[in-house]
């Protein structure tokens, strides 16, 4: 499978984006048109007259990345030209916040359109303010850990849950630290006609505060825990789970890889945060039987 | 020119009447206009259309304000809306009602006629939908337009029985109407 | 500018406005019509969905979106893939379409959309005035003013000609007075089919998203960059200017049928007044000349069509030798006192050897209507500032003192 | 050059701009412990690691920004990141 990200993007060193753009299209191949909407993405890989992509691609607004996705397809239809796949990217600001009003317009009209979620948990473009995504306890620009805080206040809305209320015929969650299957599920979420959404679990090396070479391994703890549960939804139904069995690790380990969670470590009072954290991932493990 | 203000009630058709009576003006030679009085009333609360009838192309875009021609639609409209409003001394004031012309007291120097619309619709069309059949009226009492125009209208729009019959209403009408002029 | 119409009354059928329009549109043969549903627009989108629903559009592809906001966008991405793409809306969900507009202008993308002109809230409003896409004048898209429904009809296929045309690339609103204009019965030629299918040929942009040629589209310019694309939309938008009096001239050869290329005048040649305005109220102003010309007032009409592009020249041409031009505004620039089109036409003037008194006008806010009356009364005034000079610049029309 | 309206762009040109300058460590392969698992061309976030001919991979210093996600990653410990001599 090649690679249609190019090289030479302004990507991190380390980039979860480029990470999870070059395995969507891995999957997808040549044949398809790419929508992007604001973010890290759009902007690491396209500044005029540079371009990273090496399918077609555009970039319109911020919230409308999933309407734009309407009409390419639309119009696709309309002039009879058949077989191309339209693909949505974009991160969890775009996808969970501004963007969800396109999203779910697009989802319920049933346009044959797979979306992305690029999910770094805050909007890293502008500099890691909280967002949807933003999970709890983490401490972000706008969410910042104090005297009287330990950060974000609310736990991670659940997007893919959203999805499947709209009656998509395929919902899958991914891993950057798991690339193959994630390359499979865009795969099928592709084949399978209709709208399909995956939401990727991608660590952001800048805003989430780890050495560069460790994003795979972060993502991959994420999972471990049980704080990212990686599974299938098709027609409604959870059709197949990633076990973690004997794999099983305590939140603390993933959290204190990352700056984001530091204050939990040193604050009075972490241990009883860090407690209501395992507990989301407990409550993960039961509901998915990890 | 000539001008018609339709006065009804949100649901009675007002502006469907002042459409068919700008079709059928057309097709009589003429050149029309009309446009609704458009507000956010629902059904049942007063509403107004309009028609303009005219020899050359119409290109005036307000309101009208003195209008040759009024129809009533709706008799309990005349309490708390003054019908009369503007109409020139020489036009003629429909409204559809069982009594005679006498009955009503307005503020007009113009002539007032009445027929009893609800009937003749009870009767031909079977439901009390009067918009179509003062149209007929209007036909008979002003000589404005011609009847056959309008029963082309209303079945250009209408198409079948429905149709039908309310040509068959807007005949009636017309020749109450004409015997009253 | 001397062009006879040849309209044969044969032809026309009754019919509204927005009838009139959708079923323009479908002539157009558009590939992709998306749009939200908003007074004083609807009757157009369901004329559309009717067509649609009776397969009478071919090749087409509706999309019921759940917003302006995406109605537009939606349109970004069927326009990049070349499909011939329109939309409709007025007032609020054009506002809502604000970041768009200037986004697809960018792009240069072609589409055509209707604006049924209606006031923006607060207080809410669903009448006529232009304030909505007066207040859209700078976001690069082709602005065109119609005078009756049959000018709307025809300015739809010439919007797609004018948009489309690889010179240009520039989308067009041509925006009809609300509910005056959209919901008005009158006769019209709805535009033919035979005809609009040689006048306008297939959409066949240059550069279209296509995995055969994976072009990017909307790559973010930094300043090195940024300039020179304003500055191209901006030659895009001078360009038109010929472009939009050219295919007027061309669709009258075609069709028989003119109302003007980027203006057009009513008594202008001898004429010590002048008025300018843009849509339904040209007709009315029409009426009230003709009643004042038979007492020997010397007054004349300018009809500006479009509005952006902005004519500069040719009405520099046409008020040159008046004694007082008058313009009036449904619209207003609040903190300016003024309208739009006052604004700009005095703009032009400056720096010129014309030194024509301007006075200018804010009228028919919110839907209030326009009587002859009130234009006399105007004209009036106008006939004042010959003898005295200007008293007052620019001013609300028909104020109801008591109520303030 | 000439812009292009629309800010349109040809494909993949990003390969102008060469990133290899950004590294401060840089990846270097011992092909004794490779076992070819591919892993490392998979998850380059710079699809800067080339397969050769051989089956074993190289990398394109050219755009490798030296991250380390693939010394990270590698199974076998194969690749060890060195500080980069400027």
């Amino acid at each position: 499978m090649k690679s249609l990200l190019a090289p030479g993007h302004r990507g991190c060193a380390g980039c979860c984006d480029a990470m999870a753009a070059k395995f969507t299209l891995m999957a997808a191949g040549e044949d398809c048109i790419v929508v992007t909407p604001t973010g890290c993405l759009e902007v690491m890989t396209t500044p005029y007259p540079e371009t990273s992509w090496d399918v077609p691609w555009i970039h319109s607004l911020f919230e409308n990345a999933s309407a734009v996705a309407s009409g390419i397809e639309a119009g696709l239809k309309a002039l009879g030209k058949q077989g191309t796949k339209v693909i949505a990217m974009g991160g969890d600001g775009a996808t969970m916040d501004i963007g969800l009003q396109a999203l779910s317009g697009a989802f319920e009209r049933g346009h044959n359109i797979t979306y992305v979620c690029i999910d770094n948990e805050a909007y890293m473009n502008t500099g890691v303010q909280r967002s949807g995504g933003t999970p709890y306890n983490a401490s972000t620009t706008t969410s910042p850990a104090g005297k009287v805080s330990f950060g974000n206040p609310r736990p991670k809305k659940n997007m893919p849950a959203i999805i499947v209320a709209h009656g998509s015929p395929y919902v899958a969650t991914t891993s950057l630290a798991y690339p193959k299957d994630m390359i499979a599920k865009v795969k099928k979420a592709i084949e399978i006609e209709g709208p399909t959404y995956i939401h990727c679990h991608a660590p952001c090396t800048t805003g989430w505060g780890y050495d560069t070479s460790k994003t795979v391994e972060v993502a991959r703890m994420a999972v471990q825990t049980g704080l990212w549960p990686l599974y299938e939804v098709e027609d409604g139904k959870v059709t197949k789970v990633r076990k973690i069995g004997n794999n099983k690790r305590p939140v603390e380990e993933y959290l204190k890889m990352q700056r984001r969670f530091k204050h939990l470590f040193t604050m009075e009072g972490g241990a009883d945060e860090i407690a209501k954290i395992q507990a989301i991932a407990d409550k993960n493990i039961e509901e998915f039987s990890l | 020119m000539k001008e018609i203000r339709i006065h009804g009630r949100g649901g009675q058709g007002s502006v469907t009447a002042a459409e068919l009576l700008a079709v059928a003006a057309f097709a009589d030679g003429k050149f029309s206009q009309a446009f609704p009085a458009f507000g956010v009333e629902r059904r049942g609360a007063p509403v107004q259309a309009f028609t303009r009838i005219n020899d050359t192309p119409i290109r005036l875009r307000s309101q009208i304000y003195e209008p040759d021609y009024v129809i009533v639609q709706d008799p309990t409209l005349l309490e708390s809306v003054d019908v009369a409003s503007g109409l020139k001394d020489d036009g003629v004031l429909i409204i559809n009602s069982d009594f005679d012309p006498e009955k009503f007291k307005l503020d007009t120097k113009a002539k007032i006629m009445t027929v009893n619309a609800t009937k003749i619709a009870l009767d031909i069309i079977g439901m009390p939908i009067v918009n179509t059949v003062l149209l007929g009226a209007f036909a008979g009492a002003t000589g404005e337009i011609r009847p056959e125009s309008i029963m082309e209208a209303v079945r250009e729009r209408f198409p079948g029985k429905v149709g039908d019959r309310n040509a068959q209403a807007i005949m009636k009408a017309y020749e109450m109407m004409e015997g009253q002029k | 500018m001397a062009h006879e119409m040849k309209m044969n009354k044969k032809n026309m059928v009754v019919v509204e406005g927005s009838y009139a329009v959708a079923h323009a549109v479908k002539t157009c043969r558009p590939n992709v019509i998306s749009a939200y549903p908003i007074t004083p627009q609807t009757h157009i989108v369901e004329d559309l969905s009717k067509f649609m629903a009776d397969g009478e559009i071919p090749n087409c592809e509706y999309i019921n979106v759940e917003s302006e906001f995406s109605a537009l966008s939606a349109l970004v991405g069927s326009s990049a893939v070349g499909a011939r793409s329109y939309s409709a809306t007025t007032s609020q969900g054009l506002e809502l379409m604000h970041e768009v507009l200037f986004n697809v202008a960018g792009m240069r993308l072609p589409i055509v959309m209707t604006v049924t002109n209606r006031a923006v809230s607060a207080p809410i409003n669903i009448w006529n005035d232009q304030q909505d896409s007066i207040s859209q004048r700078d976001t690069g898209w082709i602005q065109l003013y119609a005078e009756n429904i049959q000018e709307v009809s025809d300015m739809t296929a010439q919007a797609f000609k004018i948009s489309e045309d690889r010179d240009i690339m520039m989308p067009s609103m041509t925006c009809m007075d609300g509910f005056i204009l959209s919901h008005v019965y009158e006769p019209l030629i709805l535009l033919e089919q035979d005809i609009t299918d040689e006048f306008l040929p297939p959409f066949k942009p240059e550069r279209t998203l296509d995995p055969k040629n994976p072009l990017t589209f909307g790559a973010f310019a930094d300043p090195h960059f940024y300039t020179e694309f304003r500055y191209q939309q901006e030659c895009a938008m001078q360009k038109a200017l010929k472009k939009i009096e050219s295919v007027a001239d061309e669709f009258y050869d075609m069709y028989g049928r003119y109302f003007g290329g980027l203006i057009d005048e009513y008594h202008t040649e001898d004429a010590d007044i002048i008025i300018m305005a843009m849509g339904s109220i040209i007709g009315t102003i029409k009426d009230v000349i003709d009643r004042l010309r038979e007492k020997n007032v010397k007054v004349g009409l300018l009809k500006v069509r479009a509005f952006r592009p902005f004519p500069a020249e040719a009405i520099m041409k046409v008020i040159r030798d008046a004694k007082v031009v008058v313009v009036l505004d449904k619209n207003i620039s609040l903190g300016m006192n003024a309208g739009a089109l006052f604004i700009e036409t005095k703009s032009i003037l400056y720096n010129t050897d014309i030194t024509v008194p301007v006075i200018g006008y804010m009228i028919g806010q919110g839907g209030r209507d326009i009587p002859m009356s009130t234009i006399e009364r105007i004209i009036a005034e106008a006939e004042e500032v010959i003898i005295s000079g200007i008293k007052k610049e620019s001013q609300f029309t028909d104020l109801k003192e008591e109520l303030i | 050059m000439k812009i292009v309206p629309g800010a349109v762009c040809e494909a993949g040109t990003s390969r102008v701009n060469k990133t290899g300058g950004w590294r401060t460590f840089k990846p270097v392969y011992d092909y004794d412990k490779c076992i070819k698992c591919k892993l490392c061309e998979l998850l380059c976030p710079d699809s800067s690691v080339l397969p050769k001919e051989d089956g074993y991979f190289e990398f394109d210093y050219d755009y490798c920004k030296g991250c380390g996600i693939c010394a990270n990653e590698c199974p076998k410990s194969a690749i060890t990141m060195v500080l980069e001599e400027k």
